[in-house]
């Protein structure tokens, strides 16, 4: 038995263990749950380590060219900061690399969700009716705008569902739900691509380790 | 019958899981092959042109992808070197992406020997070389200096295949399966529109959309979007074939079908239930 | 209308502000494969770079390959790329600002240079107003006034309505559910970490939720996938336990990190979901395709499952297997809706102005858009509108 | 005002990010805030691993209920370090082989359970107990129909049909969704870079 036949195996197996959760919770399951889990929180400690804080953080501190960037300590010292939570005497110094963490968070955010979520989506929405020519493409046209309006209104939280403003929400609604349905229809196929994919694994790479050829 | 319809709507999901399995597993173990119905379109416009070369033409095929986008452009390799092979087109194969050649070899060594075509004589595959766009410039005065030996190293002045073989003009068609940059869109511009070769191509389903705009311009003559692109490349190849290898496009696609009606049928089933219940409530009431 | 107004001179400052930008062009040379070159300083940029621009003819012989060259310092050309024998552009960064560069094109044939284009000079510099950004600093400006006027409002003791939120008024009797029945409450956070705004926007609900959970004594399990997460989520719940006079009842070890592995973390607590058996499970925060994994897997051990994001793809599946689902925005009403503070409500407010101001823009686009079609002046207004909704 | 200095930094930091958005000058200034900030936040991946770890030997210690698997876990862990520490990280590696041979598929299993997933929730909810639901259940089973070579089996215009849902209807929801929901995150964002929203800090001051 050779490494790929091996990797096969264990790939094999240890996808069999987890579908077995599909069944009900077993030993199969628990074992390859707490491996998953296991080797994954191991691999993303050795990514983070190889990937962002040596190049990111130590090979900025201490050049290959010489000399050391004391600017670097800065978010060195934050960064431990946020390790000394697990001495409970140090813990409060954690909430300055928080505060950093969060600040730049909600500063970055905010102005992309602004510019791609709001912003892009109106200038989307200015359109002409008439766009396209067809009688068709002003029942489109309107039904995009009308769904944009009222989906927005439906998000209105400082008035009450009543009235016109009730009417137009519940018409806003609708929309959502008619869009929500598509997405979700939309969706379905891509994820019977994934099971597809590793069924393919099985029948076309595992069986065929055990002279099974399909 | 009402009790029987409304223990329907609540079965353990268990059973719709076991369906789900089995609308997967049968279909792809027994390479089933559902009737793919091909209406006009990129698709067809592809097997069209390829179909519309005398025998005889050379095409070059560019792989350039990689194992990531295999499961959706391998399916399309396949079908298309079958297509090319069996109208007696040479093929001069070539890619982009470094990964790319040992794929291509894979297709094109597999549909060779099932059709008994030579190396050297009806195909050759010269390998990768780095540069992109700046490459096909350059194979676009000449090819020889740029791939003077094939991928195992043989000398491409003495096969027969490369004979009047000298520059991109030379070829009747070029077709790029391609995953991402460079690919098609090299291969039209540096290519397609500066030596007039009609550009052909297969790509993945997400990014096809983006090449809609060549095939409205003529830029590219057709394309093949995704799995199901494959698909309808080979159901197409296999009209009229007595005996043709299985894809794994097809019986991917008769999958999904499977799948997706196993889903409707149990929606459907689920509405049923619920509808009858509804009407008994009624009914007491 | 008043705000457009105020606009307006912003506007024209922009105009000025593109005119600006300068440039050297070289001249059109007839024998030269290279029809014309410009160079001019990258807009928009911290300086540095410069914007470098060719055409081709499309008659002459083409060349093999083409060298963009630099006018260094030193005083010779240096090649600094080699480019495509067709139009584009090529922008040259890394250079000091404030001092001029000149540049040229070398075709080569067969690997002969033969002359070179005209050359093309400019200054990189940078600029202190991003351009094509000044529309959405004017929204984002009006829509902040919005939000802190109605925060001063609420604060002042002005009584702010709230419409109900099903997915809200369902949280007492989750945890309620969860007590009689002797059985834990379950928070997932999302699986993105605290920069997140729907983390945050989460916590904020979580400190809500383990008030509940500490006043009716029922225990409250919080599995993270990012160890900022679970340190902020430990703060928070240990807080409410806090004021609400339970900190004996916080354990710190039922708010655990699992891994930041998205599928190894769906895997880790569908594993809690079916040994634990949950009464209640909260999901809130951003998620991608563990959506449905979770929410189906909770479903089937029989919990109250309360929903809330603002991925547009996830919401689907969290309507489909959930009691109850935020949609979009909701998720961000929450806080103010279970707290009712007066600041809370008043920013809820605020955002309603925002919506009916992009409400109010879209309409008006549209109108002016469509009868523009028919009589030409309409159209101003919409390419007004739709040029300060376009960021750059 | 032991939160004096942290909400200093919130606010300073939210403000930088905003600067360089709005004044390419400071971009620079910006890049180097959200290279700290991933420094930080990838420090935090520590605190974590030591929780794993707390969580799991605690559970072996005690003897709590399915604590025979914990070692598992913790084996699993320690493998990945020490051979990513010490054996390298590069393909062909013991480290990327388990990457690749166990947990690429572990993921991808994980993934996939989806499709069976979908098929449940599709099963259950989608009842046309009202209209609403009624319309949810028709775009869906159109689009679902639309994607496949059945769907024009049935009548050829389906799959334009489930296209114009897509392009349409479905646009016009998400956008509402979209524009909504950003309202939320930018008034949420001002609330902490202001200062008004503390609680992720651990509450009253």
């Amino acid at each position: 038995m050779n490494w790929t036949v091996l990797g096969i195996w264990l790939g094999a197996l240890l996808s069999l263990s987890l579908y077995s959760f599909l069944y009900r919770d077993n030993p199969f399951y628990k074992f390859a749950e707490h491996l998953f889990v296991g080797m994954s929180a191991g691999y993303w400690v050795i990514y983070t380590i190889k990937n962002v804080l040596i190049p990111n953080w130590w090979d900025n501190l201490v050049p290959a060219e010489g000399g050391m960037q004391p600017i670097w300590l800065i978010p060195g010292f934050l960064g431990l900061f946020m390790i000394l939570r697990v001495v409970p005497k140090l813990s409060g110094l954690s909430r300055m690399s928080l505060s950093l963490i969060v600040g730049t968070g909600a500063g970055l955010s905010m102005t992309a969700m602004l510019q791609t979520n709001a912003l892009a989506q109106v200038n989307g929405t200015i359109i002409a009716l008439g766009q396209g020519g067809g009688w068709f493409d002003w029942v489109s046209n309107i039904i995009i705008v009308t769904g944009v309006v009222c989906g927005l209104v439906y998000f209105f939280f400082s008035k009450a569902h009543t009235g016109i403003v009730g009417r137009t929400a519940n018409v806003g609604i609708t929309i959502l739900m008619v869009a929500f349905g598509a997405s979700f229809g939309y969706t379905v196929m891509a994820r019977i691509s994934l099971l597809i994919g590793q069924t393919q694994f099985m029948l076309f790479e595992w069986l065929p380790t055990m002279g099974i050829h399909l | 019958m009402a009790t029987f319809l409304e223990k329907l709507g609540n079965i353990d999901r268990r059973i719709i899981f076991i369906m789900m399995a089995l609308a997967v597993i049968i279909p792809l173990s027994i390479r089933m092959s559902l009737p793919i119905p091909i209406g006009e379109g990129p698709s067809k416009d592809m097997y069209d042109a390829v179909e519309a070369l005398p025998s005889g033409s050379r095409v070059l095929l560019s792989f350039d992808y990689d194992p990531s986008t295999m499961p959706e452009l391998q399916p399309m390799a396949i079908a298309l070197v079958q297509h090319l092979m069996t109208k007696d087109i040479k093929i001069v194969s070539m890619a982009l992406w470094p990964m790319g050649v040992s794929l291509g070899n894979e297709a094109l060594i597999a549909v060779s020997d099932s059709l008994g075509r030579e190396e050297y004589v009806d195909w050759v595959n010269l390998g990768y070389k780095t540069g992109g766009g700046v490459l096909i410039v350059r194979l676009g005065s000449d090819i020889k200096s740029v791939f003077p030996v094939d991928y195992d190293g043989n000398p491409v002045d003495d096969m027969p295949v490369m004979d009047g073989v000298n520059k991109l003009g030379d070829f009747e068609m070029i077709i790029s399966l391609s995953a991402g940059d460079p690919g098609v869109p090299a291969w039209v511009m540096m290519a397609g529109d500066r030596y007039n070769i009609p550009i052909g191509g297969g790509c993945t389903a997400v990014s096809a959309p983006q090449f809609y705009p060549y095939l409205s311009t003529g830029q590219m003559i057709g394309l093949l979007g995704g799995l199901k692109g494959a698909a309808d490349y080979e159901t197409m190849v296999r009209i009229g074939v007595e005996n043709a290898p299985a894809g794994t496009a097809t019986p991917g696609m008769a999958a999904q079908s499977v799948a997706h009606l196993v889903i409707m049928i149990f929606i459907i089933l689920g509405n049923i239930s619920y509808l009858a219940g509804k009407k008994k409530k009624g009914r007491v009431k | 209308m008043r705000k457009i107004l105020f606009v307006l001179p912003l506007l024209i400052f922009t105009g000025v502000l593109f005119a600006q930008s300068s440039g050297i062009t070289s001249d059109e040379n007839g024998d030269c494969f290279i029809q014309s070159l410009t160079a001019e300083d990258a807009r928009n940029d911290a300086g540095g770079n410069i914007d470098i621009k060719w055409m081709v003819a499309t008659d002459a012989v083409i060349p093999d390959s083409m060298i963009l060259e630099r006018f260094d310092s030193g005083g010779v050309w240096s090649p600094i790329s080699t480019i495509l024998p067709a139009n584009g552009r090529k922008t040259d960064a890394n250079l000091e600002n404030g001092q001029e560069y000149s540049y040229r094109i070398v075709p080569f044939y067969g690997g002969v240079a033969e002359t070179a284009s005209e050359t093309a000079a400019a200054i990189p510099g940078k600029q202190w107003i991003h351009t094509g950004r000044i529309g959405m600093l004017v929204i984002l400006t009006l829509i902040s006034l919005a939000v802190f006027y109605y925060i001063e409002q609420g604060k002042r003791g002005k009584d702010l309505y709230i419409r109900r939120i099903a997915g809200l008024t369902a949280v007492e009797d989750a945890v309620g559910r969860a007590t009689e029945m002797g059985r834990p409450v379950l928070y997932i956070p999302g699986i993105m970490d605290m920069d997140d705004i729907q983390t945050i926007a989460s916590m904020v609900i979580l400190s809500r939720v383990a008030m509940k959970t500490a006043e009716y004594g029922s225990s409250l399990l919080v599995p993270t996938c990012r160890s900022v997460v679970m340190s902020v989520a430990q703060e928070t719940v240990k807080e409410s336990y806090l004021q609400m006079g339970r900190p004996d009842a916080f354990h710190k070890e039922s708010i655990n990190y699992i891994t930041d592995d998205q599928f190894g973390y769906a895997a880790g607590v569908d594993g809690i979901m079916v040994r634990q058996k949950p009464a209640a499970i909260f999901m809130l925060g951003t998620f991608y395709a563990e959506s449905l994994i979770l929410a189906e897997t909770g479903r089937s051990v029989g919990a109250i499952q309360i929903a809330g994001t603002a991925m547009p793809s996830q919401i689907p599946f969290f309507i489909a297997a959930c009691d109850y689902t935020l949609i979009g925005e909701e998720l961000f009403a929450a806080s103010a809706y279970l707290s009712k503070e007066p600041k809370l409500l008043g920013s809820l407010r605020g955002q309603d102005v925002a919506k009916l101001f992009f409400m109010i823009v879209i309409v008006l686009g549209v109108l002016s858009a469509t009868i523009g079609e028919a009589w030409e002046p309409a159209t101003k207004v919409a390419d007004f509108l739709k040029t300060i909704t376009r960021v750059e | 005002m032991r939160l004096v200095i942290p909400l200093m930094i919130t606010f300073v930091a939210g403000m930088i990010m905003i600067l360089q958005f709005f004044v390419p000058a400071t971009q620079s200034m910006g890049e180097s805030l959200q290279e700290w900030y991933m420094i930080v936040a990838s420090a935090a991946i520590f605190l974590g691993a030591v929780n794993l770890i707390q969580v799991h030997t605690h559970k072996i210690r005690f003897k709590l209920k399915n604590w025979k698997y914990s070692p598992v876990t913790i084996i699993g862990f320690s493998v990945m370090i020490l051979t990513g520490l010490f054996l390298g990280i590069e393909p062909g590696r013991p480290f990327d082989y388990m990457f690749s041979q166990m947990m690429v598929p572990m993921g991808a299993t994980m993934f996939s359970l989806l499709a069976f997933f979908v098929a449940s929730a599709a099963f259950r909810a989608f009842r046309a107990s009202n209209w609403r639901a009624t319309l949810l259940l028709v775009s869906a089973f159109v689009v679902m129909l639309g994607r496949v070579p059945i769907g024009t089996m049935i009548w050829d215009r389906i799959p334009l049909i489930s296209e114009w849902i897509m392009q349409v209807p479905n646009l016009a929801g998400q956008r509402a969704v979209m524009i909504g929901a950003a309202m939320g995150m930018v008034a949420t964002s001002l609330r902490m870079i202001f200062g008004i929203e503390r609680s992720y800090l651990g509450g009253a001051d």
